[in-house]
């Protein structure tokens, strides 16, 4: 679960990390009226999408005017698709030295990494490929944590001088890490100003594994992807024509790349995870087939916990509510209860991945 | 003799009594698995299909001696499960379940001694057809053979384990290292022991996008006497959600299928195109 | 550094522990008065001494009145030379069951073991003596702390009806073990009652070395011991005629032992530790020499990181007060020059620990 | 050679720019002890006694290629020091501060792989005459053989070493374990080396009062092919604050110097009654 930069900021100054004073508005004239206490102000805006400064959703402004104004030309944007609702109104801190501190999972070596760099900033991802050794890294064990000389070690990279206080960002930050089970903590930049250090931006990623002793809540969007979540699968809508269900994420990834292998286009990834009932079949479909532009569909099962008969009794109630042509490929568990219960439905069967794919692609095309 | 497990496996199941674990632990059975104990805290002096639980696997040890687990536990619990069966010597540790907490999963790896090897968590589990079967791969899938596979996936295992026996291409071992982000064995874990398995004659990879664990295993595919033939799937699937830059910065790759086959390929590794092409490559190497 | 009864048993309690309510009184009076609002309750004598109950320093008593006079009379106790100044007035819980779980410190693996019995009480000792099956243990590692598997197995072997809280205690006294740095907790007995579980009476130990990041503050008796500790210095009286003063705990007690082989009696243990300057060694005598029934005083120092000057010139500027007569072996870090000082105050020198046991023994026993 | 360390020894001294890290850094060179480099966070760059200062072990070892480390840092930094001293790669790490909580020690020897050897904390460190000093031992006091010393004292080690020397009995190696409750190399561990080492020809073994660590090397002692001879202070030594029925129930025996003499009598190791007695039993051993 991705945290917004208001909201990871909060955390990040509860553990101790100094940041900007700021104020969380929804309209120019809240931020005109920050901006009058506060002095010169940053406006930001508040949307899970990179690039927000590039796309012109950051503004620094030095009267109320100016903030006032701004704050109403982003509060009208779209940034990555994505509508501006909130902004940040922060106190301008102007920086001398930005420097980059991430934190993350090393899958290989199973443990967290602590990155840095003197050369933070927006221009962070070609320092780490053009300058690679401006990049220091350093692993913690987990057991343990991140030791004392490990904050200093990698302060010290950064600014000798302030090493004492960057260690101590550090060492803060590694504990949001682990107290909040993230995924990723990331401080860009962490910037050198004449009032001190401050993190001037904040990102921060909660495992969705560990949301049930976090409480941390996510904020409803009402998309498909959320209701999808919300009864334990996983969707993601694409640009393509056909409908796709599949049990497990590795073999519903299979099906979209024979889709693609056969000239077909995916309409979506849908997994409905191991063990998925009709109840879950039916909201399946329902999502899935909400969708417009939809010529055909496919759906996927090898059952091991997943039981064919329950996944063939949802399909046959929800079959009044499809326009469009199923094929569906069932093995495993109560395969044969499961063919016997769409038999006589007219759906088509397929035997293997590969044949459903190949099916499908036929009936899409015979469609338009 | 299948890599990890075999005829003289003694398997204990943690987690038996649950709904899950309790079917699994009949179909194990009905597989041939040597099952000698359950474990259940509270529920110690019951049985399931006539396999004796108890409390704590330290008891279960006293009594039935056995040298691999397997976790049905819910994820909450699912890492101290890890831990008290390594504590207590497991050999082999099977973890089947989905949604353990990643920081969880970094401690158990970073506590894990060498004697005690962890498959998973969020696996399919291990089999060896015609000996033993620990995990959740249907039963009928499988066929005895020489092919040793390894992959990330749950499901996709399945279909192309079925794959496989259909066009009559037995397996020695199947084994699914499972998909979370930090596992216990790795492909090259896996992939060393099928090198040193005299029954394994070729090896098929199956890999997914994210992370680099494809590639962390090129470097010992190149010393394998034994071909190795891999498939990656996601392709066509949306790129990930991007990790902050940290996810871009730690590894040189961005976990794209197309960056993993070109990486393979480059390497001179067998890269099937589709699960078919997988059987055609293999009948190639093996005629 | 040893905690009384009941600040043991506020820390626990602190840490979800069940204890009983309770009052801490200095008077009868004030024992009346907790007992009226309380019922039946238990009088307890607050004193750093095992052996209380079979003292007569805990007495149950069932209303107001014989509180009141059990107060009046544990007050005006010693309990092993310990005069009785606070009490716990705590509500009576009876025990059906009394259960023992203990935490120390493991020197051999060098880790925390957690021993636990279903006998508890206070035959524990001899339990552990007669019946070891009846003890179970169980060690802990210290990156990781207590697994849930190891307090639920723990609790299993306990009492299999209450084992979830008791799993629950055992996992908050390992918690107060790490986090207030321990070398012991000790619950005994913990009660089952029919208003549940309860720990009936708590030891608590703080490891002296951790006391600069722990705030418990230890209660002042103005004691030699503690006037010693405060300046760094290891202090234990003894009943013997010898004062001793020598630097390292090992080389101190090789005195004791040479004391003892020529036939005399230490009147102290002293330990100056490494680097002690002028001022302490005064300091040091200073103590020891308090000691009315003192006929001799050996120092013993082999200079490493201590300056044998340094110790010199403490000794003399403390000679005119010094009425007995002194040995004193130096050896080490700027041995002549400390030679040299005191070569003109007539103080017996010897060159080895034998030397000088033998000679303070016999200035000792001259002097009688 | 000695054990642990040798002419070839490079040493680092953490905590160098301390006024007791100064001094006793000059003491081993003085000795003849191969110091490479210092570290003390800020004062890299700077040099004490010739000696170059960095200001990580890390740097350290880049730089100068240390293989030993000796811990001179105030008790609350010197946990952290140890560690950043075992993640370095040192294979001996000697620690003399005094005073380190006792949990931080039970972390830090959880922690150690055994290619990082710790001696103490809490130790006056080792001396193999003629060749390598690391700790705080006078100089003055060693004279090169073969007879091996381990002891958990301080000052009395350097007592019993200074006796030795004066009658004759050079030292091949003498090693300070420390004294606290919970230390990184055992006697045992220590008894092992002296018995392979083909330079040691009887072994001293300093005990006191407290814990079991004598009682736990009686079995290694039993199985050597080398004489030695046990010295116990603490005889007439006050008995132990209790700790509370907790102490008394870890462990069989109660600590007291008659206990472990017993112990040690019973198992037939020679314990000697006083310093002179143990120059007595070693010329005895040794004619």
């Amino acid at each position: 679960m991705k945290l917004y930069e208001y909201a990871a900021k909060e955390i990040f100054s509860g553990a101790g990390i100094p940041v900007p004073r700021g104020n969380i508005v929804t309209s120019a004239d809240e931020a005109g009226e920050t901006a009058k206490k506060m002095g010169a102000v940053v406006i930001k805006a508040q949307v899970m999408a990179g690039g927000r400064g590039k796309a012109g959703g950051i503004a620094k402004s030095s009267n109320p005017e100016e903030a006032s104004r701004n704050a109403q030309r982003i509060l009208g944007m779209s940034i990555k698709g994505l509508p501006v609702r909130k902004l940040l109104v922060e106190e301008y801190k102007k920086p001398q030295i930005e420097m980059y501190i991430g934190i993350t999972i090393d899958r290989k070596s199973r443990c967290p990494i602590i990155m840095a760099s003197s050369e933070g900033g927006i221009d962070i991802e070609e320092t780490a490929r053009e300058k690679p050794q401006k990049i220091v890294r350093m692993h913690v064990n987990p057991l343990t944590g991140i030791h004392s000389y490990q904050a200093r070690t990698l302060a010290y990279s950064l600014d000798k001088k302030n090493a004492s206080a960057i260690a101590d960002v550090i060492t803060k930050l590694y504990r949001v890490f682990t107290e909040y089970d993230c995924t990723l903590v990331e401080i860009n930049p962490l910037a050198l100003t004449t009032d001190g250090i401050f993190a001037l931006d904040a990102k921060m990623v909660i495992d969705d594994n560990a949301l049930f002793r976090q409480d941390a809540k996510e904020e409803e969007t009402g998309s498909l992807e959320e209701l999808a979540k919300k009864r334990g699968m996983s969707y993601v809508g694409l640009d393509g024509d056909i409908g796709c269900i599949v049990n497990g994420a590795g073999l519903a990834m299979a099906t979209l790349d024979m889709i693609a292998f056969y000239g077909g286009h995916a309409a979506n990834f849908m997994d409905v995870r191991a063990g998925a009932d009709a109840e879950q079949v039916k909201t399946a479909l329902g999502i899935v087939s909400s969708n417009r532009n939809l010529k055909a569909i496919i759906i996927n099962i090898f059952g091991g916990i997943t039981r064919c008969d329950e996944v063939a009794r949802g399909v046959v109630e929800m079959i009044p509510e499809i326009k469009v042509p199923i094929v569906i490929r069932l093995t495993g568990t109560n395969e044969s209860e499961g063919r016997i219960m769409l038999g006589k439905h007219g759906i088509t069967m397929a035997s293997s991945t590969e044949e459903a794919a190949r099916k499908v692609v036929e009936l899409g095309h015979t469609d338009k | 003799m299948g890599i990890l497990i075999n005829k003289d496996t003694r398997l204990l199941v943690q987690g038996i009594t649950g709904s899950v674990g309790s079917f699994q632990a009949k179909q194990m059975k009905d597989f041939g698995t040597g099952i000698v104990a359950g474990v259940t805290p509270g529920k110690g002096g019951s049985e399931v299909h006539g396999i004796p639980v108890f409390d704590s696997v330290k008891e279960a040890v006293d009594e039935a001696d056995p040298n691999a687990s397997v976790i049905f536990v819910p994820p909450q619990f699912a890492a101290d499960a890890i831990f008290e069966a390594a504590d207590s010597g497991m050999e082999l540790i099977v973890c089947i379940t989905e949604g353990i907490p990643v920081h969880d999963m970094m401690r158990v790896c970073a506590y894990l001694k060498p004697q005690s090897r962890l498959l998973g968590a969020n696996c399919p589990g291990i089999t060896a057809p015609g000996e033993s079967k620990i995990g959740i791969m249907p039963n009928s899938i499988h066929l005895p053979g020489n092919i040793g596979l390894v992959s990330r996936s749950g499901t996709l295992t399945y279909e192309i384990v079925d794959l496989l026996s259909k066009n009559g291409l037995g397996q020695s071992t199947s084994v699914g290292i499972g998909g979370d982000p930090v596992t216990g064995m790795s492909f090259a874990d896996i992939l060393e022991l099928f090198e040193e398995d005299p029954k394994t004659h070729a090896v098929v990879l199956v890999g997914e996008i994210g992370g680099t664990a494809e590639e962390d295993s090129i470097e010992f595919i190149r010393g394998m006497s034994k071909p190795v033939i891999s498939y990656i799937v996601g392709v066509s699937a949306p790129p990930g959600k991007t990790m902050g830059h940290a996810g871009a910065i730690v590894s040189a790759g961005s976990g794209s299928a197309l960056e993993k086959i070109a990486a393979l390929e480059n390497a001179g590794v067998t890269v099937a195109k589709s699960p078919a092409d997988i059987v055609k490559r293999l009948n190639y190497f093996l005629r």
